[in-house]
């Protein structure tokens, strides 16, 4: 664990890449797929890849070098001042489960759409234009 | 238990876990529960709101944590004003609905009502709440039922205005989550006034950046240009009682959202020309797309983000005549565009479509009902005796104090083109080549009252703004005052 | 040092995973490869100090999206460029015993 | 192609945007500031979950106390996505005859005899973990959300080895209902008693004793069984659509 430590303080640099560069990685990633892909379910995909970039960039933010999780177990009941922030962890929760719920609904309306349209090609859906 | 804020979430919120058990004992316990729900809310608002117009503001602590550590339920004027306004259209659109309903078969119409109600509870959620995440989560819950809603029938081409409205949807809840996380790591708070208390020593660049995530995120949500194109599919193709509440409910609560995060949290002037031009725009396509429309909803659905657009107008012109029309024109939309589409909705079930063209002459078959939807269609364009007319006044003598010649004129253009498709429709309906066919579908007697009692209320306010006009002065000042919204916050032990 | 060797493979994983699933015209695969998304994911979340996320994200990120993506892909397509075609008939259904 | 390369930019605009915005946060920084004398909420949090609520895993403490109505609003968003699902999915009886039966058909193949025993084998072991998870998710990682979750993939596991297998639809309506309905009763129970809603009662026991931190895990239990239900439900839901036949 402590050469771990050492490693992470000296490599603050390469991490912040790693967390928040792969981070907005993924949401660019995501949105590109969103926009640009013509398959429902890619597009589907693509908000999932969005959604989970996101949720690492909420846990990297909250993240403090060298603590530990914010858990009081045995042993750690008095190293409140030596852990992590546990609000973006907190929020981070509610939204995995409330993208869980958006992507299931949306997963609904592809099936719904596929039996209507018998396709699942966004460009084809166009009986709805301006 | 005395009555207070939170009442307006937790009943629904019982409600709604208690009806699929409820339903299965007894069979109309899912149409009559919301109702008796509804009503309570009515309620709620009736005993709350005189004590905030005439007490102050009433911040409400959730789980015994003061303010900028736990989540909290503000009601100032302005939100209670709108808490009353969407508690009480969402029970006049569920007695419109009732009867309504019974053309739903089976299991359906549970659903349909669970959502129904929580779609109202989800934009209460919005307007009560002082956490800035807490509001994430009161738009998603009001982002995935109206979701569900607009692809409730089958026969319609609904799944498609869902799944477009869910795209959108989840860009706005991306866009509001990183917005959040920016104002969290500078001000380390999510309680809205603390942010707004914190808001002068973050650095400008992120504060720009956030500002932008913030209003494209709500922007979705209250129709702004050019990311509304969910708007006009959702209204159409929803079931009627929806697409009244989507204008009466969900756009109320967007708009607010929109209104309190561009004065609380950020500076009014910084946002002012945005929201004008954006607004500008939003009033500029609607209207002008509405005039080619041969569908009655799309057509409604149009001018109702015709009207969002001037609502945001008004918000950017942001002095405090401008606010008190904004403010107007917020209950007055949502009080005629409601009737319009309860009415609307009678001429398309009788005909049997949504065309324009269907309602030639409609008024022999259906004199009581014209009769109304005219009124309603005078009223929002600001025909003089009617309270439509009060509303785009104030907004206009608001943007001339601050010597805004050309978007006055730019707003009375748009008011031109606003009149020529709903005289057109008026005129269709009353001097159009009469069909004998006799109407099949009469309105019942609970939709005569909810619709009746709506154009009451347009004609009440038109002849006699001054019976609200003070609450609402008291209101926009109230939200111009940024310090009185941090200190009643902050100040609650 | 082998740890951040481990943690920038990772991250290598992530956006090749997330890449992977973007790009690949099978449907299946792609799927899967967001479940390799979350995979990842949640080990990023492990090592950042958050234990309750990782397994909320492993729970459902890993098991129930993917599982409910692979429904939605029995009930539409399968190929990317083919919007129409009926997944099932690769199926020869079976009594169950 | 243009649309792509406008994407692109549009794109790039964003993720610079973002990035310089999250250089304003360095990584690893520690912004929770003096946990002692709390400035923001993190440190209040972390300050008030051992002192206070007694409860030893603060994330816990945060989504069931702190910010509790959060947690409220989303087993809703939760509830109201299975309805949703259920009403954008519902099967009607014309549809139904249509297509022949009601029987689901989600398993075209069957499953082989080992995977049959250990999916049998596994079932209640994972239904087991679930509950111990959600049971200790004050102490230890995991709660009401993880344990719901780890439950409904266990009845995945079921669904999707055993072509018959059903859920009795009457106990989890009744699970899901009572289970919500508890959830609010017990906020509302806050609000009579110690006037505001999801309070938690004063008592609440000794740090890492199985049963502190007051209401807490009676809370996240009621979370559990509900998360657990409404996944359950939604795997359902999905798995009984049946493919359109050619």
């Amino acid at each position: 664990m402590n050469s771990f430590q050492e490693v992470f303080i000296r490599y603050r640099e390469l991490m912040e890449i790693a967390v928040y560069g792969v981070a907005i990685l993924l949401i660019f990633i995501g949105l590109y797929a969103v926009l640009t892909k013509k398959h429902l379910v890619k597009v589907v995909i693509g908000l999932s890849i969005m959604d989970a970039g996101v949720n690492l960039l909420f846990v990297g933010v909250g993240y403090i070098t060298n603590h530990t999780a914010p858990i009081f177990s045995p042993g750690y009941e008095d190293a409140a001042d030596k852990m992590v922030d546990p609000v973006p962890q907190a929020l981070v929760l509610t939204a995995i489960v409330i993208g869980f719920a958006v992507t299931a609904l949306a997963l609904s309306l592809v099936i719904r759409l596929y039996r209507h349209h018998k396709t699942a090609n966004i460009e084809q859906l166009n009986s709805l234009r301006w | 238990m005395v009555i207070s804020p939170v009442h307006y979430i937790v009943a629904p919120l019982a409600a709604a876990f208690f009806i699929p058990l409820l339903n299965k004992l007894y069979d109309d316990a899912a149409r009559v529960v919301p109702g008796i729900v509804l009503g309570y809310l009515v309620v709620v608002s009736a005993v709350l709101v005189p004590q905030v117009l005439y007490n102050g503001p009433i911040t409400e602590i959730i789980a015994g944590w003061r303010p900028p550590f736990g989540i909290n339920l503000v009601m100032t004027p302005f939100s209670a004003i709108l808490a009353l306004l969407v508690s009480f259209m969402a029970f006049v659109i569920w007695l419109y609905g009732f009867r309504f309903r019974r053309t739903l078969k089976g299991g359906v119409v549970m659903y349909y009502e669970i959502l129904q109600m929580m779609m109202t509870a989800g934009a209460l959620g919005i307007i009560l709440t002082g956490d800035l995440f807490n509001m994430f989560v009161f738009v998603e819950i009001a982002g995935i039922t109206a979701i569900s809603l607009s692809a409730f029938y089958r026969d319609r081409d609904g799944a498609e205005a869902g799944f477009k409205y869910m795209l959108l949807g989840s860009l706005a809840s991306v866009f509001l989550l990183l917005g959040i996380l920016l104002l969290y790591t500078q001000t380390h708070s999510l309680n809205m006034a603390q942010i707004a208390e914190r808001m002068p020593a973050v650095a400008q660049g992120v504060k720009i950046i956030a500002l932008i995530f913030l209003l494209v995120s709500l922007g979705i949500e209250a129709e702004m240009f050019p990311l509304n194109s969910w708007a006009p599919d959702a209204y159409s193709q929803a079931p009627s009682p929806t697409s009244a509440a989507f204008a009466a409910v969900l756009g109320v609560a967007a708009v607010y959202a929109l209104a309190r995060v561009s004065y609380t949290l950020f500076d009014a002037q910084s946002v002012s020309m945005f929201l004008m031009v954006m607004g500008f725009l939003t009033m500029f396509f609607a209207e002008t797309a509405a005039i080619a429309q041969t569908d009655l909803k799309r057509m409604l659905a149009y001018s109702s983000m015709g009207q969002m657009g001037l609502v945001m107008v008004a918000l950017g012109i942001g002095n405090e005549t401008a606010l008190f029309g904004a403010l107007f024109l917020i209950i007055n939309h949502a009080v005629i565009k409601a009737l319009l589409f309860m009415t609307g909705s009678y001429f398309i079930y009788n005909n049997n479509s949504k065309r324009l063209v269907a309602l030639n002459g409609i008024h022999k078959r259906l004199p009581y009902v014209s009769f109304l939807f005219s009124l309603g269609a005078l009223a929002i364009i600001g025909f003089p005796p009617f309270s439509g007319f009060w509303s785009k006044f104030y907004i206009l003598s608001g943007a001339a104090k601050r010597e805004l010649l050309p978007l006055i004129i730019g707003i009375l253009a748009i008011t031109i083109v606003e009149m020529t498709y709903y005289l057109r429709v008026i005129g269709r309906i009353y001097f159009g080549k009469e069909e004998t066919e006799p109407a099949s579908h009469k309105p019942s007697i609970n939709a005569l009252v909810a619709m009746t009692s709506l154009a009451v209320i347009i004609v009440v306010l038109g002849l006699y703004p001054g019976l609200i006009s003070g609450y609402l002065h008291k209101a926009s000042m109230f939200l111009l005052d940024k310090q009185a919204y941090i200190q009643n916050v902050l100040s609650v032990k | 040092m082998i740890f951040i060797v481990f943690l920038v493979i990772m991250a290598v994983i992530l956006i090749a995973a997330a890449v992977y699933s973007v790009v690949q015209k099978d449907l299946l695969y792609a799927v899967l490869g967001t479940g390799v998304v979350s995979l990842v994911l949640s080990v990023f979340f492990y090592l950042l100090q958050a234990p309750d996320v990782a397994i909320t994200e492993a729970a459902i990120g890993i098991a129930l999206t993917t599982i409910i993506f692979i429904i939605t892909i029995r009930n539409t397509t399968r190929d990317e460029d083919k919007y129409s075609e009926d997944l099932i008939n690769r199926f020869k259904p079976e009594e169950d015993a | 192609m243009l649309k792509k390369i406008f994407v692109l930019f549009l794109l790039t605009v964003t993720g610079v945007a973002l990035w310089q915005s999250f250089r304003h946060a360095p990584f690893g920084e520690n912004r929770v500031g003096d946990v002692e004398n709390p400035e923001t909420v993190s440190a209040f949090y972390l300050k008030h979950s051992p002192e206070t609520l007694h409860t030893a895993n603060s994330v816990t403490a945060i989504v069931v106390n702190f910010r509790g109505f959060d947690t409220l609003g989303e087993v809703t968003v939760l509830f109201l996505a299975a309805t949703g699902l259920a009403s954008i999915l519902y099967r009607r009886k014309e549809d139904e005859e249509e297509e022949g039966g009601h029987l689901p058909v989600r398993v075209k193949l069957k499953s082989s005899t080992l995977v049959r025993t250990g999916a049998k084998i596994l079932f209640p072991l994972i239904l087991l973990l679930g509950i111990y998870v959600f049971v200790h998710g004050h102490l230890t990682p995991g709660g009401g959300f993880q344990g719901g979750a780890i439950i409904a993939t266990g009845f995945l596991l079921m669904f999707i080895t055993y072509k018959r297998f059903n859920v009795n639809h009457k106990i989890m309506v009744w699970l899901e209902s009572l289970s919500g309905l508890a959830f609010v009763l017990i906020g509302l129970y806050g609000l009579v008693a110690y006037g505001s809603f999801l309070q938690n009662i004063p008592w609440t026991g000794r740090l890492n004793d199985l049963i502190s931190g007051g209401l807490i895990p009676l809370i996240y239990i009621f979370i559990g069984i509900k998360v657990a239900t409404e996944l359950t439900n939604v795997l359902d839901t999905l798995m009984n659509t049946k493919p359109r036949k050619k």
